[in-house]
């Protein structure tokens, strides 16, 4: 089955709406940091109710949504540089203490976005090495080794529909091994000791249409679910 | 589920303190010490503990306390004599206490680096004295530095002035002193608070210790002098 | 003679900018950058500049304009490309300035390290990735560090919200970000604010950068929006 | 001479004019911290005008005198433990950042006390070593390799008239070659390149006398006043 068929086939999920499920799935009360990309996005599809701290390494602790743009504030800005909000109880910190926070241990989870992850948990998300597009690690090789679980928020595959679940990373490394759980457009997958559990597809997606965009072994979880868009 | 950490007692809030632990105990001379915390430890019967404190307690009470019943095998501070510190000091000439004698401004610093994921730092504090024997040692730009290691702690006891059921805390003046990096520092952050403030209450700008690096407040409003 | 750093021009503010100097430039985005320090620095004809922060100057004017001129040469950041970063993104293809590119955790560590007179210190972050290549690493409780150097700086340009003549600054929201370690980290610490206010008017518990690491304070009461 | 004779031949010093005299030579301006014992009396006596910031290590920055009893707050105390107040432009911070302004090499200069000075500008002033007294080590090392300049503010000799100016250190070091300059209740000498220059002497007393409670060769400044109690 090719990309340009499956793409037929399926509704992937959109950014907002991978962000969203992410979001779900946020356990109460977590601290958590959301990266550069879709990630960020979270914090404007949390669900109601769900009480759950963002931190913004640029030195937000209880990051809120979007503001109506008559209430931007160029002071408040995220990681992503979009505005943001601060909920009530949040406060503002500096940089060196933001990343004590992601460094030291402290962040339950960090949402990353993902040029590649391998089968094994590495991550690169920095850079191409292509020169006419300057690296940007930012916090990530922090985030990669500082949060306690991190997940990976991704389109399933390249613009090209090439596959950026990968058996080996071809992209210089952020971390080792780090990543737990990749939410992208078409599927919720696990990275387990047993290799990669696919434990959601998107309504009408198959598992072999899945693998045919994904470079490492995948496995069907027994109680997996559809995906559903929020 | 809204995230409280408001705890309803001292010892609920000392919960989970067991025989060999490490605790940190925050306070300069007498301003800024969890006196109450320091009893719920005492009350919880707790024993062969490690403490880690700038001082060795003065008076008769709390840190003081804690040590004259005999429960603190070892305490790791800077300036353990002080006026008052009679506890401590005979426990000392007899033997039966250890001392790791910390140079004030390494043991923050070890303590920021336990909460900052810093897994060993060179200062050149301490370089060729007695406090420096057996650590490793660098010269740097012409200068020797001494290696040293985080520091961090099963449990931190800690006074502040006001929370909010986030663990947002602010301090009151010099009692801020070793709070804000024991709370980083330490595996539970347990902090008894003068005042307790609703969400948002607290300006943005002036939050010290940020929720993140605490787990259970608890609020103390006698206003007992205690005689340390 | 009464203390007093407040600066009257931002040609005075950033006197003594040479040739060859190493400049750390506070803010993250668009947020918390000392645009009119930046162009006073421009404007001095200085050149052959390492500049050091968080990214790489967008659009027009500030960072970008300073780069464009050619005037910098050299650049420590952690994430240089950006929507509008077409000035740097260009001198960068064509090799005109080098790129020291730093994790953003490292970015602040290192210059925390260098105010607070730490020779170094291990981090996880970047072991085994190319960002460590060449540098010492050392196995502690079985997790691979890497060791990371202060990193100092000629002159902090920082852009602060409030200030008073002893150079205690404040900051707005998440405008703070870098400027507080910067000022601690420079030989020479000068900064842009929005607002004096008299001395003592400043809520002691809320200072964030207390006057002892700031030389020059200079208020800038334009509101201009700059094309960056 | 003796040291019984010396002390019927002259006036010493009180503790507070000792630390009135050391701050009197603050250049203003300054940065300076206040160890423990006779310095902490120099924020009682600062010469009106005098614009020095005053460093306390518990985290306070702009320290002021003393206040009246009435006034006194638990929770505004200086590294000595005693009873202080905060000037208008002072501030509070944590710990480990009042120790980054030691560390760093922020501090213009720290007043510290002393059980013994060498000539070469070894310092020790943490432990006698006897088991009766435990140690304190409390910021004296930080100070004496962090500040820039180091003036030690002590009694000339021992209460047994022994001198506290020495060849070499008997008590273990608190740091090495950092003394600059040392006000006595007798003297105030700085350690220069070439030894011991004597800048002032208590009225009365003769280079002789002083040279007899000082273990190190003196040598009297040609420029040498007379060193008077404020």
């Amino acid at each position: 089955m090719s990309v340009a068929e499956l793409e037929l086939g399926v509704t992937k999920l959109t950014r907002p709406q991978i962000a969203r499920r992410a979001a779900e799935l946020i356990p109460d009360g977590s601290f958590v940091n959301l990266g550069i990309g879709i990630p960020t996005l979270a914090a404007n599809v949390m669900p109601a109710g769900k009480d759950v701290v963002l931190h913004s390494e640029n030195g937000i602790l209880g990051v809120g949504p979007t503001p109506p743009e008559a209430e931007r504030d160029r002071d408040l800005i995220n990681a992503s540089k979009d505005y943001v909000t601060l909920l009530p109880g949040g406060s503002y910190c500096v940089h060196s203490d933001a990343f004590a926070m992601i460094r030291g241990g402290h962040l339950d989870l960090a949402l990353l976005g993902a040029f590649e992850v391998a089968g094994n948990g590495d991550l690169a998300n920095w850079t191409t090495g292509d020169r006419r597009f300057p690296p940007g690690v930012g916090g990530a090789m922090d985030l990669a080794v500082g949060a306690k679980a991190i997940w990976v928020l991704t389109d399933h595959t390249t613009k090209k529909g090439e596959p950026k679940i990968v058996n080996a990373c071809r992209y210089p490394l952020t971390a080792k091994g780090v990543v737990k759980r990749i939410f992208t457009d078409l599927a919720l997958i696990d990275l387990t000791e047993d290799g990669l559990l696919v434990r959601e597809m998107v309504p009408g997606l198959t598992i072999d249409a899945l693998q045919a965009v994904t470079e490492p072994k995948l496995t069907l979880a027994e109680d997996w679910q559809e995906l559903a868009a929020a | 589920m809204p995230i409280d950490k408001i705890t309803p007692s001292v010892a609920e809030a000392v919960q989970g303190v067991k025989d060999g632990m490490t605790i940190m105990i925050s306070g300069f001379g007498f301003a800024g010490v969890p006196n109450d915390l320091i009893h719920g430890v005492l009350d919880s019967g707790a024993k062969n503990l490690t403490v880690i404190s700038n001082n060795a307690g003065t008076g008769t009470e709390g840190l003081a306390a804690l040590i004259g019943s005999g429960r603190v095998t070892r305490i790791i501070c800077s300036y353990p004599r002080s006026k008052g510190s009679d506890l401590f000091d005979a426990r000392y000439a007899a033997g039966e206490i250890e001392l790791e004698l910390v140079p004030q401004g390494t043991l923050s610093e070890r303590m920021r680096a336990a909460g900052a994921g810093i897994g060993g730092f060179f200062t050149p504090t301490g370089a060729g004295t007695e406090l420096a024997a057996g650590k490793e040692t660098r010269m740097i730009d012409g200068r020797e530095y001494v290696l040293e290691a985080p520091l961090r702690a099963d449990i931190a006891l800690v006074q502040a002035q006001e929370a909010d059921r986030w663990g947002n805390l602010v301090y009151r003046k010099a009692a801020r002193n070793f709070g804000p990096v024991m709370a980083m520092a330490a595996d539970l952050t347990v902090v008894q608070v003068k005042r307790i403030v609703a969400l948002g209450e607290m300006d943005p700008e002036a939050v010290v210790t940020p929720g993140i690096f605490v787990d259970r407040v608890v609020h103390i409003d006698n206003n007992r002098e205690w005689d340390i």
